[in-house]
């Protein structure tokens, strides 16, 4: 059983779903001749053929467009943004036309939508994005966000499946630093929809997604050896959100840290604060505190990009101080 | 009878057509104004909820360039606009549908969700409009991209107004069909207006077809009130694309004889343009060219006016009094799964 | 001292502005031969020139744009959007260009996007539209949502003559049911960034915006009846909050209904949440609840839409319920 | 001395240039190149943080099309795309500058906020891009629609890319500009390439001057790498800008000689493409135009390779140490008012 990495991840559940299915197709800016600019399509073309990898204008309103109607007919396209920052090119087709059609009229739209988002690379403010927040306040909309090999590979397979719309972002700093071994027969699809407790403990639950898994493990390494028992939840579905999962973790450990790397005000740490407060208030032994980027538009310097974005110890510091609240 | 009597004696039907088509393209057209006019009736006794937004003067381009599609399940698809009521009645929209949708009734097609003519049938072959202009433009784009990929000899038509023509969406999605050849016609309507807003603020072209240059694809300008001309150059148009030869332009002149929609009067109209145009109407120009090529009878289409009239007496009588969805309906079909929203705490509490 | 529309304060204001500061210029669709679809520039393009009242064509990125350029080389400009709902569409121009200008490249970029927003008015999912969450999330964009005749002319007097990008929201509901006399002379400017006491109350806090403030004041009228005082604070500014008045209304009754318009999921109740939670923790005395829309696309139905929306009546069973707790 | 002697034997110079200017332009062009070099070398260092995207065969079309434009402060005014480094340097630009933005330093003009040449400098008259292709169109037409509306005689220049003209951005602000007859021209560049997309995947037009037919503006289409074949129709367009005559295109053929940027090997690219047309570098071809028509001299060009090659040596000497941005300084300049960012809870604390 091979190690693979999070972009092999990805890039094999793509393959098997193509190769299952022949309704899915690929579309984007140098998906096909290319393999796109991470590779992740990298032999699809002369796998699965031009008509079933298309390379596009660069035009991101047109492809959602396109990938929205042949949907309609039963297709299942999945359409790559080449970085997840070019979709706001998109928003009004993805917010007002794909996300409402089946409400609205009954449309069935099942595609996907996916791209490298993200920071830690030195992108600078406009290839390190991470839009879930402008996306999340969208009915019709699902959002997945792995953070692991198996769920890069599960989460895709299972949004390709899916009869709704499901935007997948996939962190850019991840593609090749994380490796697992995943079994070769195996048919992985991970439930959209579901949280996964990325590492058990009794004293305080950190709930985040995306990279921040990794931040958190590591702040979690740190505060055991202080003997602080830290609870991990791993979202890995943004929208609809897991409340159960959510909920049980803080009604076992009874302090919650919100870790996001997206910037402070607006993101997603305010709705999962409210849900908590609406439905746990009474468990709770402390505020529910956040841990995010600051309120900037991210800096390409590394020394400001570091400052900004949420760190190891900035999760060490704040987990420290809410278990001794 | 008279009317064979005189058709023998008329010219020859132009454009591949034969009589009993003429006049279900006639009964297209009346079934447009007609039902317009009723819908003006019930806006004025304020049944219809929010806006009504007339096609007078349009129903000709609408009902013919529809009109030139193979009709049916599974065949040809088209996404009308706000004017298009003409396309929608061809492709196989009903009357009821339409006061179903303009008075909000459970019984439309889509329970009240959605407005006038924002609502479709895929299998029929039309697709609602979202209210986005230009948005429409790379939807069928990938409609008729998949025909394409299926093998499947089917062709897409989608309607642009000239202000909407400013739109990304458009830009975006036309160029998009044009490389990848989608079989898709588009119908370019330049009608004068965009809301009050002129084409000289809008493009600095003279014609929409100018537009089609920048994209590779052929184009044709033809009289939007000449019922049969507009039939005949979007015919060619289809038949065209589904020989796979690609996108095609079909610009129609025409006039916006009402304003925006009913609220607006329409003062920044010259009443001299408004003039000259009502001498231009699409239905009477078609109505005479009938009857002075001897291709129908005055009986005949007397008699396809009596029909349409109860048509839609009898639609009306059957909605207007149907009630609105029930609240509760308003949950359903966010997504397949979960089926339902949901219901927020504060409701059905016993406050 | 004549009663005026809401629309006619916002009016006001804009010619006031106009006629002050020639730097100043409106662009939109319909906004000068016409006066905008809801006649909120009539007469301007007559008083002040094609020059400064530019119908343009039907191309919201280019509207925003084209403000932009102009407004790095010192101009003031104000851009219509004929309906909020369209701003989706320079989305893109708005998030990524014109909000990150000053940060990234020390641009000034004074300008104002508005428009009617809101639903209550049958206009179906497209002509109905809150947009306040999908920028909320913009470091470098401030928002304001007037209430009231006098905040509708103070803060598009304000909005213009702030040094950065603002988005104006009016809500068509109020246009012409809201009226109110405001005094001749008096140069009004509604500071931005700071929250209004709508109406004073010790037992239960409603923290609301834009027509829901009405709503709430309706509420607030049957529960004083029952002897429930309710104090509500109309935010005003939804970008950035003014956390200084939340706090302290927060502290004085010690619990809190957050009322808005929007989608539950994502709405500006979940931020506010958390930044109550956070910041005056102790001071709960019961959960922080909303009052919101469902989370659906907004339907056209009186019946559908009438359920869908929060009304006066969601209010005071919240509030009695909270009140209980 | 020579110079003068030999310019005297000399067939005149086109395009109304002087000897002084044809040097000017030389010593841009090769600025522009030096200095991507020693970028390179810089990049191969892990010097500079991020990408580095090369002009390589494009210098001639940037430095010129820049050069006609009228310089200085609040003259013209242009928005340089990433492989528009050579007009960037033509309108004030300094090599310290880029050197400092590739590397991030603290002293760079974005303080290290922003990449490459994504920064401006509003007086000089030029302004940075942003990542989104098509977003400076629509930002260039409110620059000149400014111009016009202050009757300022300026004129404003944007540069686009084969790929970007597929964006809704391009054809808004584009048609925008040419219904107000803003004082615009667009350098539409044709090198072959968007990533690795080709022409032909992007669009069903064979010039991007056909584009320009939609928009109801002139166009014109001219060998990219031919330096005063660029000076004289982009001087040609300003001038007639600069009249108040409007929008004006100017279409560049030319070729990317290098990938999208180092990191990629252009695997894609047909190595008969790449040979065919470095026959065809516009500064080799510059460098012979001058001295075969004898308007230089060998050694005057020496002289400038050996400036430049100072000049970026001690622009490099003088910022490679140079410190990063401190990282409080993140929090500043998002709004005038308030004029930082608060500093989050979590920082600073004695963890
Ligand atoms: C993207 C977008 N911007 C603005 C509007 C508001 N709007 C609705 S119809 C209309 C005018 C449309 O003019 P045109 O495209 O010529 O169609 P016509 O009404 O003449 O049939 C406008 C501006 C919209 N629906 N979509
Ligand atoms: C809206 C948008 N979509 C996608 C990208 C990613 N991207 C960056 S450069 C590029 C290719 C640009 O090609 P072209 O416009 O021809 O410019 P060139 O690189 O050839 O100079 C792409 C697709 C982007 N920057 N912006
Ligand atoms: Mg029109
Ligand atoms: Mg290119």
């Amino acid at each position: 059983m091979a190690e693979v990495t999070f972009l092999e991840g990805l890039r094999q559940g793509l393959r098997e779903e193509m190769e299952r299915d022949e309704r899915v197709f690929i579309l984007g800016e140098d998906v096909g001749a290319y393999g796109g600019a991470f590779k992740v399509t990298e032999g699809f073309q002369k796998q699965f053929g031009e008509s079933r990898v298309i390379d596009t204008p660069i035009s991101e309103a047109a492809i959602v467009g396109a990938a929205a109607g042949a949907a309609h007919l039963g297709m299942r396209p999945v359409a790559e943004m080449q970085f997840i920052d070019f979709i706001s090119c998109a928003y009004d087709m993805l917010t007002n036309y794909v996300a409402t059609a089946r409400y609205r009229a009954g449309l069935p739209t099942p595609m996907v939508v996916r791209g490298p988002c993200g920071g830690y690379v030195r992108g600078g403010p406009f290839h390190s994005q991470n839009p879930e927040a402008a996306f999340f306040h969208t009915p019709g909309l699902k959002i997945v966000y792995p953070a692991t090999v198996r769920d890069a590979k599960g989460l895709i397979k299972s949004a390709i499946r899916d009869d709704d719309p499901v935007l997948y972002l996939e962190h850019k700093w991840l593609y090749r630093r994380i490796k697992a071994q995943i079994p070769e027969g195996e048919e992985i699809l991970t439930p959209i929809g579901s949280a996964r407790i990325a590492r058990e403990g009794k004293d305080l639950s950190i709930v985040t997604y995306g990279a921040t898994v990794w931040k958190s493990l590591e702040a979690a390494e740190v505060l055991e050896k202080e003997g602080l028992s830290v609870e991990i939840l791993d979202l890995r579905t943004l929208l609809p959100l897991d409340d159960e999962a959510i909920l049980k973790t803080v009604k076992k450990t009874n302090k919650v840290l919100i870790v996001h790397e997206d910037t402070r005000t607006g993101g997603l740490a305010g709705e999962i604060t409210a849900r908590i407060n609406e439905k746990a208030f009474e468990w709770l032994d402390g505020p529910i505190m956040r841990v995010t980027a600051h309120d900037v538009p991210l800096p390409y310097a590394p020394t400001l990009e570091d400052f900004v974005l949420p760190q190891t110890d900035d999760i060490v510091t704040a987990a420290r101080w809410l278990a001794g609240y | 009878m008279p009317g064979s009597t005189s058709a023998s004696k008329a010219p020859p039907i132009p454009a591949g057509l034969n009589r009993d088509q003429l006049l279900e393209i006639y009964r297209f057209l009346r079934l447009t104004r007609t039902l317009e006019e009723r819908l003006t009736a019930l806006y004025k006794q304020s049944k219809v909820i929010g806006g009504l937004f007339r096609s007078l003067g349009q129903e000709g381009e609408s009902v013919a360039s529809a009109y030139a599609l193979e009709r049916g399940r599974n065949r040809d698809f088209l996404s009308p606009l706000i004017r298009n009521l003409g396309s929608l009645l061809v492709m196989g929209g009903k009357p009821l549908q339409i006061l179903r949708q303009y008075m909000a009734k459970d019984q439309s097609p889509t329970r009240g969700r959605e407005l006038n003519v924002h609502f479709g049938d895929l299998e029929m072959g039309f697709l609602g409009q979202i209210s986005h202009l230009g948005d429409m433009v790379p939807v069928m784009a990938g409609i008729t991209l998949t025909f394409k990929m299926r093998r499947e000899a089917r062709v897409g038509l989608v309607y642009i107004g000239d202000g909407a023509t400013s739109t990304g969406a458009f830009h975006e999605g036309l160029n998009f069909a044009a490389v990848q050849r989608c079989p898709l016609v588009v119908i370019g309507e330049y009608n004068g207006y965009a809301y009050s807003t002129t084409p000289e603020r809008q493009f600095a072209v003279k014609n929409l077809a100018d537009k089609a240059k920048g994209y590779g694809i052929p184009a044709v300008t033809v009289d939007g009130n000449d019922v049969l001309a507009v039939y005949e150059a979007t015919k060619y148009a289809v038949d065209r694309s589904r020989m796979g030869k690609g996108v095609h332009f079909v610009e129609v002149k025409t006039f916006r004889m009402k304003g925006h929609a009913e609220h607006d009067d329409q003062h920044y109209v010259a009443k001299a343009d408004l003039e000259r145009w009502a001498k231009q109407d699409p239905i009477d120009r078609y109505r005479n060219q009938l009857l002075t090529n001897g291709w129908a009878e005055e009986q005949d289409l007397k008699d396809i006016d009596n029909d349409v009239r109860d048509e839609i007496d009898q639609a009306t009588d059957a909605c207007v009094n149907e009630p609105l969805p029930p609240p509760e309906s308003a949950l359903t079909g966010v997504y397949a799964d979960p089926p339902a929203a949901e219901r927020l705490w504060f409701r059905g509490m016993n406050g």
